[in-house]
C-alpha cells in the first residue's frame, strides 16, 4: 500500500522527560511517558515545546523514533534556542507534546528492496521504518560527518554507516564516503516495482536520493523539514511546491502542500524543488 | 484566582451579538485555526475538543479568487512573537461556499466567516452571495470582514486605515445580512483606531475585532536582509498583549462600540485583561497554533463550571 | 559570528551627524539612563566602564519647567517588556543648564540633549538658551527633540503625530544650533511615520530617532482595572524590537533620511539588525535599566577591537 | 554618625549560585559567590536577573542578607515570576547581580539603644546590622505568622520571635503577637537620643514603627521597598515622596525621591505616606 494513510488522531497532552542524554557527540536522544499510549508510524512526528508560559512561540517539530506504550522517544541536535532549552531539561521535566501528526513513509510493495538513507538527525522515521518493515536484502545507510557523530548504540548491523572523515571511528566499522555512497554501485536493480528508496536528512541528501531515484526509476519517498508554525495544518506556514495533473489542454500545474500535514513525507517525483 | 469579584460573566454561556446569539464568548482568530481543524482529530488528557466551550471558530479569511499566499518562508518566529506574511492563503470564496462551510455546519462548528476583498462592491457581493447559499445554515453565526490583512499587496494595506472605506465596506456587507453578527477588523498600525471603529460601527457592524496584527520585521543577521521576502510582516503573540490591550480600551473608552478583543491571548489570566476592558468576546490567534486546545482550555477555565 | 561579512562600519569610531562629528554609534536612549550615572561609579569584570566606546548619552528628556512627572505606580514590568508612565519626572530646563550638563562635560560624557516642551516656540527658545549657555562645551554634540512622549497629558500625545507640527518644532530649534546634530524623536503611533521623518527633515532635522514607546496597557487582574493611574504607558523592551525594525526600515527606505534606531535592542545581535537596515546609530533603552553596562558591552562586541 | 554614608561603588557582574536551599517553610537562602570581593553596608541591596536573554526584563531588588570576600547571601520569598524562577536555580547557576545599591541603615550614635524591627523578608538588613553593630541592651524582634516560617537557624538568642499564631513553634521560644508586641510595653525610654529604631518589613509594620517612634519621639529609619526599574536611579519608577523643608513664608513642600538611590532606607519624619 503506496497510498499514505488517512491521519490518524493527535494526541495533545504534557509528557514527563524519562532520559535526556548523548548519543554521540552532536546527537541526543531525549525520551518522555505520555500519560497515554502512543500509536504512530515511521515518519510522522510530534510538536515539542517547553510545558507552560516559559515555552517557545511555536512548537518545534521532531521525528519520532519509536514509541512504546507511553513512552516516546526522539533524537535530536541543538541548533537554536528550542533545541538548546530541551538539552537543559532533566527528568520529570514537563514537555508539551502534540503528535502523532503527518503522513508517515510508506510500507513497501511486494517485490520491492528498501533503500534507506538517512543523514544526521534524520535517522528516526528511518530507523523505526527498517524495525518494524526491514527485511533480508535491504540497504540501510546512516551518514555522518565522522565517527563521534554516530549514536552506535541505536544502530545494530543492518545499518550501513558512513562518514565523511574517518576520524574517531574508535574501531567501528564504517564506509567513508557520503551516505549515498553504497548506493552508487551497480549493485541495485533498475525499476519503481523494485527499489523503494526513503531518506530523510539535509536538503543535500534529499536532492541526491531524488536524482538517484529519478536516474533508475526507483520508487522514492523523502521526509522535508520546513519552519512550521502549528504543526497541524492550519497556519500555511509550512507549504512546498507539488506538481498537480496538468487540466487537459495546459500544462502541470502546482500548488501548496502543508509540509505538515500532506507531508512531511512526499514522494519524490510531485515535489517542486525551489 | 480565577475568577476574581469583578468578574461576573459565564463566557460560555450564550450572548447576543447584533442579531445573533452566540454560544460563547472565547473564539479562535482568523488564520490561526484555519476553518477548524481539517483532517485530524485531536484529543488531549484534559478537554474533551479543541471545540468544547467555543463560541465561534473566525475561519481563515477568504477571498473572492484562490489565492496561493506569499512567497515562503513566510513565518517566523521571533523571541517573543511571530511575525507571518501568509498572504491570505485560501481556497478562494466558492470552494468555500461548496466545501467548507457545509463541513463546519455538519460538524456542528459554530462560524464567523472571514472575508477579504479589494474594494467595498466585493464585499457587498460577497455577503449577498452567503446570504443567498448558506442563509438556512444554523452553525454560521456571522461575517468578519478582513479590513486589515498588511500582507496583500493589492490595497490590503492601506485599505483599512481609511475610516471612510471602512464604512463603505461595512455598509455594504451589512445591507446583504439581515440576521447575521457583522463584525470589522481593524488594524492597530493608525493613529486613531477609535475613528475606525466609530466609522464601522455607523456603516452597520455590530462590532469590531481588535487587533489584527503590527506591521513588524525580522533582520536574518548572515545576509543582513529582512527574512520575510516582502520584508514586513504581521506582528503577533505574546508581546501584543499590552498593545492589543491599549488599542481595545481606546475603542470601548472612546466609543462603547462592542470589542472582540485579540492579540497575544494565551491563558485565562490574557483574556480576562480583555473582558476586563469590557471586550464582548475574544480571540485566540498565535497561542492556537502552538496548542490547538488553548482556546478550548480558556473556555473552560474562566467558565461557570471552570 | 558578531561581524558578519555586510557588517564593514566600527560603531566605536568617529562619524559625522550633520554638523557634528560623534564618537561613535552605540547610545543611550533618553529616559532610561538619566543623565549618564549620577551618585554611582560602577565596575564589571569586563568592560571599564558604562560610558565606554558609547557614542552618546541622551540625556532624560528635559522640559522649560521642572516636573514631577505621573503618579505611581509608574513602571510596570509585562513578560515581554515594559509600560512606563513616568510622566517626565525632570530637574527643569535652568538646573539642566546649570547643574547637569557642566557636570556632563566635566566627566567628558558625549552628550545629546533630549528636549520636550508644548509648541515650536518654547522648542526654539530652549534651543537659543543651549546655544548661548553651552556653546563652548566640547561633549554636548547634539539636541533630541521629544516629539513623542506618549505620559504628558498637555498636547504630547498628539504634538508628534502631526508631520506640519514636528516640522515647526525642528525648523524653530534649527534655527538656533548651527553647529550641533539636530535630531527629531518621532512616535511609532501613527500610520506613516516615514511622513513624519521627511518633515522633519526638510524642516532642518539631521536625523531622526525612532521608535519611542508604542502605547501600550495593563491590566491589574485583581481590580481589573489598568495598572498605571493613567491607563496607559508607554511599552518598551524586547517585545518591540520587530515593531522597531519595522518602523526604521519604513523611513530608510522610503525616505532616506539618516536615522538613529531604537527599540528592544538588548544585545549586539539587536543592533546590527538595525544597521543592517540602514540605521546610522542605535540608542539602548530598557536594557540600559537592566544592566548599566549594556550599551558598552555591545560597543564593545561590534566595535572592530571587539 | 545619622547621615547616610556616599553611594559606595557599585558591581555588575554574573554571580554563580553556591547553595539555594530553604531556611523556613516560605524563605528561602541564596547564597552567590561574585568574581570580586564585596563591600556593603546593611541596609543596601543588589538588583538580581537570571543572566542571559531568558532573563527578566527588569531585575529584582533584594537586600543583601551577608557578605564575606566573594560570597553573598540573599534571604528571598517566592512571590511571582521573578522569585520562582530564582527558586529554580541549582547550583553552578549564573546570576547577574549588580550592587551594592542604596543607602544603608545608620549606625547609633552614643547612648542610644537600638530597636530592630524586621517582618518577614525584611530580616536581611536588620540581621546584618545587629551582627556588625548589636550591643547588650539591644531589642531585636523577628515577626512571622507561625513557628515553620521562621528561620530559626539564622537567628541567635538576641532575637526575640514573635509569631502571630503559635503553631508550628516546635519548642522554639517565641512571643506569640504581632512584631511590635515586644516594644509596646513602658520600658522603653522616650526620646530620640535615646532609642534608634530601625525596621524593614510590610508597609503596615512600617507604619506602626513610624508610630511608635513619632509618640515616643524615637529615632526611626525605615527601609521602603518600591517596584523598580533599575535600581541606581536612572529611571525614575521608584520614587517615593519626602518631605522637604518650606520655603520661607510657605510650608513645607514635598518632593519625589528615588527609594533606590535616595532610599530605600529614609528617616521616618521624612516620609509622606500614601
Ligand atoms: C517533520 C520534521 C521532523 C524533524 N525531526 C527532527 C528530528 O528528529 N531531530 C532533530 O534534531 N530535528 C528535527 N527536525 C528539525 C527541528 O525541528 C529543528 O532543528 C528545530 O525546530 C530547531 O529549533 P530551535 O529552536 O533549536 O532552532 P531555531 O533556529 O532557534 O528555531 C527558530 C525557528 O526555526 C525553526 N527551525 C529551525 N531549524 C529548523 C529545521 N531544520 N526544520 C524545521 N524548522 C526549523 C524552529 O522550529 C523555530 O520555529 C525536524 C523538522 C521537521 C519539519
Ligand atoms: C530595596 C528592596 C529590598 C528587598 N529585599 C528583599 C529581600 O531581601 N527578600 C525578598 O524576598 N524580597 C525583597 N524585596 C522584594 C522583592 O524585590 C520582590 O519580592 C521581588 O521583586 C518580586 O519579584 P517577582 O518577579 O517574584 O514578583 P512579580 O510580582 O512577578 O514581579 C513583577 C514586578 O513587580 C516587582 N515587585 C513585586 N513585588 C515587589 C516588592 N515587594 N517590592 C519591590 N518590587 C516588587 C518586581 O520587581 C517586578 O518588577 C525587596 C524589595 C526592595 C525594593
Ligand atoms: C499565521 C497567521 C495567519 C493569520 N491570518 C489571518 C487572516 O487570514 N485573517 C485575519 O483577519 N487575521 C489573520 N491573522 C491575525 C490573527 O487573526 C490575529 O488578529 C492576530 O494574530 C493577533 O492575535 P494573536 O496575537 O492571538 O495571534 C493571522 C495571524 C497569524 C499568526
Ligand atoms: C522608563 C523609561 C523612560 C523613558 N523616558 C523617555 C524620555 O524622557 N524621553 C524620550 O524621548 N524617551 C523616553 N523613553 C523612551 C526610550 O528612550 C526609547 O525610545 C524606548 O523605550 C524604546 O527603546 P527600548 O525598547 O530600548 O527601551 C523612556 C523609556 C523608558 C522605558
Ligand atoms: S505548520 Fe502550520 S500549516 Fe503546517
Ligand atoms: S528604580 Fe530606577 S530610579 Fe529607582
Amino acid at each position: 500500500m503506496n497510498t499514505p494513510d488517512p491521519l490518524p488522531g493527535a494526541y495533545q497532552g504534557i509528557g514527563r522527560v524519562t532520559a535526556n542524554r548523548p548519543v554521540s557527540s552532536g546527537l541526543i536522544r531525549m525520551d518522555l511517558v505520555l500519560a497515554r499510549p502512543l500509536d504512530f508510524s515511521p515518519g510522522q512526528f510530534a510538536m515539542l515545546n517547553l510545558a507552560g508560559p516559559s515555552g517557545m512561540v511555536f512548537s518545534r517539530p521532531f521525528s519520532i523514533l519509536a514509541a512504546d506504550g507511553q513512552d516516546v522517544s526522539f533524537l535530536y541536535r541543538v541548533v537554536g534556542r528550542g533545541t538548546a532549552a530541551f538539552a537543559d531539561l532533566g527528568p520529570g521535566a514537563p514537555v508539551s507534546f502534540l503528535g502523532p501528526l503527518g503522513r508517515p513513509f510508506p510500507a513497501r510493495t511486494p517485490g520491492q528492496r528498501a533503500v534507506l538513507l538517512a543523514g544526521g538527525v534524520g535517522l528516526p522515521p528511518l530507523h523505526d521504518w527498517l524495525a518494524r518493515h526491514g527485511r533480508p536484502g535491504d540497504l540501510a545507510c546512516f551518514g555522518a560527518r565522522e565517527g563521534h557523530d554516530v549514536p552506535w548504540n541505536l544502530l545494530d548491523e543492518r545499518w550501513t554507516v558512513c562518514v565523511e572523515d574517518p576520524d574517531g571511528l574508535d574501531g567501528h566499522p564504517a564506509v567513508t564516503g557520503l551516505v549515498t555512497a553504497p548506493v552508487a554501485g551497480p549493485e541495485l536493480p533498475r525499476g519503481r516495482d523494485r527499489i523503494l528508496l526513503l531518506s530523510c536528512g539535509p536538503r543535500l541528501l534529499l536532492r541526491a536520493a531524488a536524482d538517484l531515484a529519478a536516474a533508475q526509476d526507483w520508487e522514492c519517498w523523502l521526509s522535508l523539514e520546513e519552519h512550521m508554525g502549528c504543526g497541524y495544518g492550519v497556519c500555511k506556514g509550512c507549504v512546498v511546491q507539488v506538481r498537480v495533473p496538468g487540466i487537459p489542454g495546459s500544462g502541470p500545474g502546482s500548488r501548496n502542500a502543508t509540509c505538515c500535514q500532506e507531508g512531511p513525507v512526499f514522494r519524490a517525483e510531485d515535489l517542486i524543488w525551489t | 484566582m480565577l475568577h476574581p469579584a469583578w468578574w461576573t460573566i459565564d463566557p460560555c454561556a450564550r450572548f447576543q451579538l447584533g442579531p445573533r446569539i452566540f454560544p460563547g464568548r472565547i473564539w479562535t482568530a482568523s488564520g490561526c485555526f484555519a476553518y477548524g481543524l481539517t483532517g485530524h482529530d485531536m484529543t488531549s488528557d484534559d478537554v474533551a475538543s479543541p471545540y468544547s466551550g467555543l463560541g465561534a471558530v473566525v475561519t481563515k479569511t477568504v477571498t473572492p479568487l484562490p489565492r496561493s499566499g506569499n512567497p515562503m518562508p513566510r513565518l517566523v518566529e521571533t523571541p517573543h512573537g511571530a511575525l507571518n506574511s501568509i498572504g491570505l492563503e485560501n481556497v478562494g470564496f466558492e470552494a468555500f461556499l461548496a466545501e467548507v462551510l457545509p463541513e463546519l455546519e455538519e460538524r456542528g462548528v459554530p462560524t464567523v466567516v472571514s472575508l477579504a476583498a479589494t474594494n467595498p462592491g466585493e464585499f457587498g457581493a460577497m455577503a449577498a452571495r452567503l446570504q443567498e447559499c448558506a442563509g438556512p445554515l444554523g452553525c454560521w453565526h456571522g461575517v468578519e470582514l478582513n479590513l486589515s490583512c498588511p500582507n496583500v499587496a493589492e490595497g490590503g494595506h492601506d485599505f483599512g486605515k481609511d475610516p471612510r472605506t471602512v464604512a463603505q465596506c461595512v455598509a455594504a456587507a451589512r445591507s446583504h445580512l439581515p440576521d447575521r453578527a457583522l463584525l470589522a477588523k481593524l488594524t492597530p498600525n493608525v493613529a486613531d483606531i477609535a475613528g475606525l471603529a466609530r466609522a464601522a460601527a455607523e456603516a452597520g457592524a455590530d462590532a469590531v475585532s481588535a487587533v489584527n496584527t503590527f506591521v513588524g520585521l525580522e533582520v536574518d543577521l548572515a545576509t543582513g536582509k529582512p527574512i520575510l521576502p516582502r520584508r514586513f510582516g504581521g506582528y503577533s503573540g505574546p508581546a501584543l498583549l499590552p498593545l492589543a490591550l491599549a488599542k481595545v480600551d481606546e475603542i470601548v473608552s472612546r466609543t462603547g462600540v462592542p470589542v472582540v478583543g485579540a492579540g497575544g491571548i494565551a491563558t485565562a489570566e490574557d483574556a480576562l485583561k480583555f473582558f476586563a476592558l469590557g471586550a464582548v468576546a475574544v480571540q485566540v490567534g498565535t497561542a492556537q497554533m502552538r496548542d490547538p486546545f488553548t482556546a478550548a482550555r480558556i473556555a473552560r477555565d474562566l467558565g461557570k463550571q471552570g
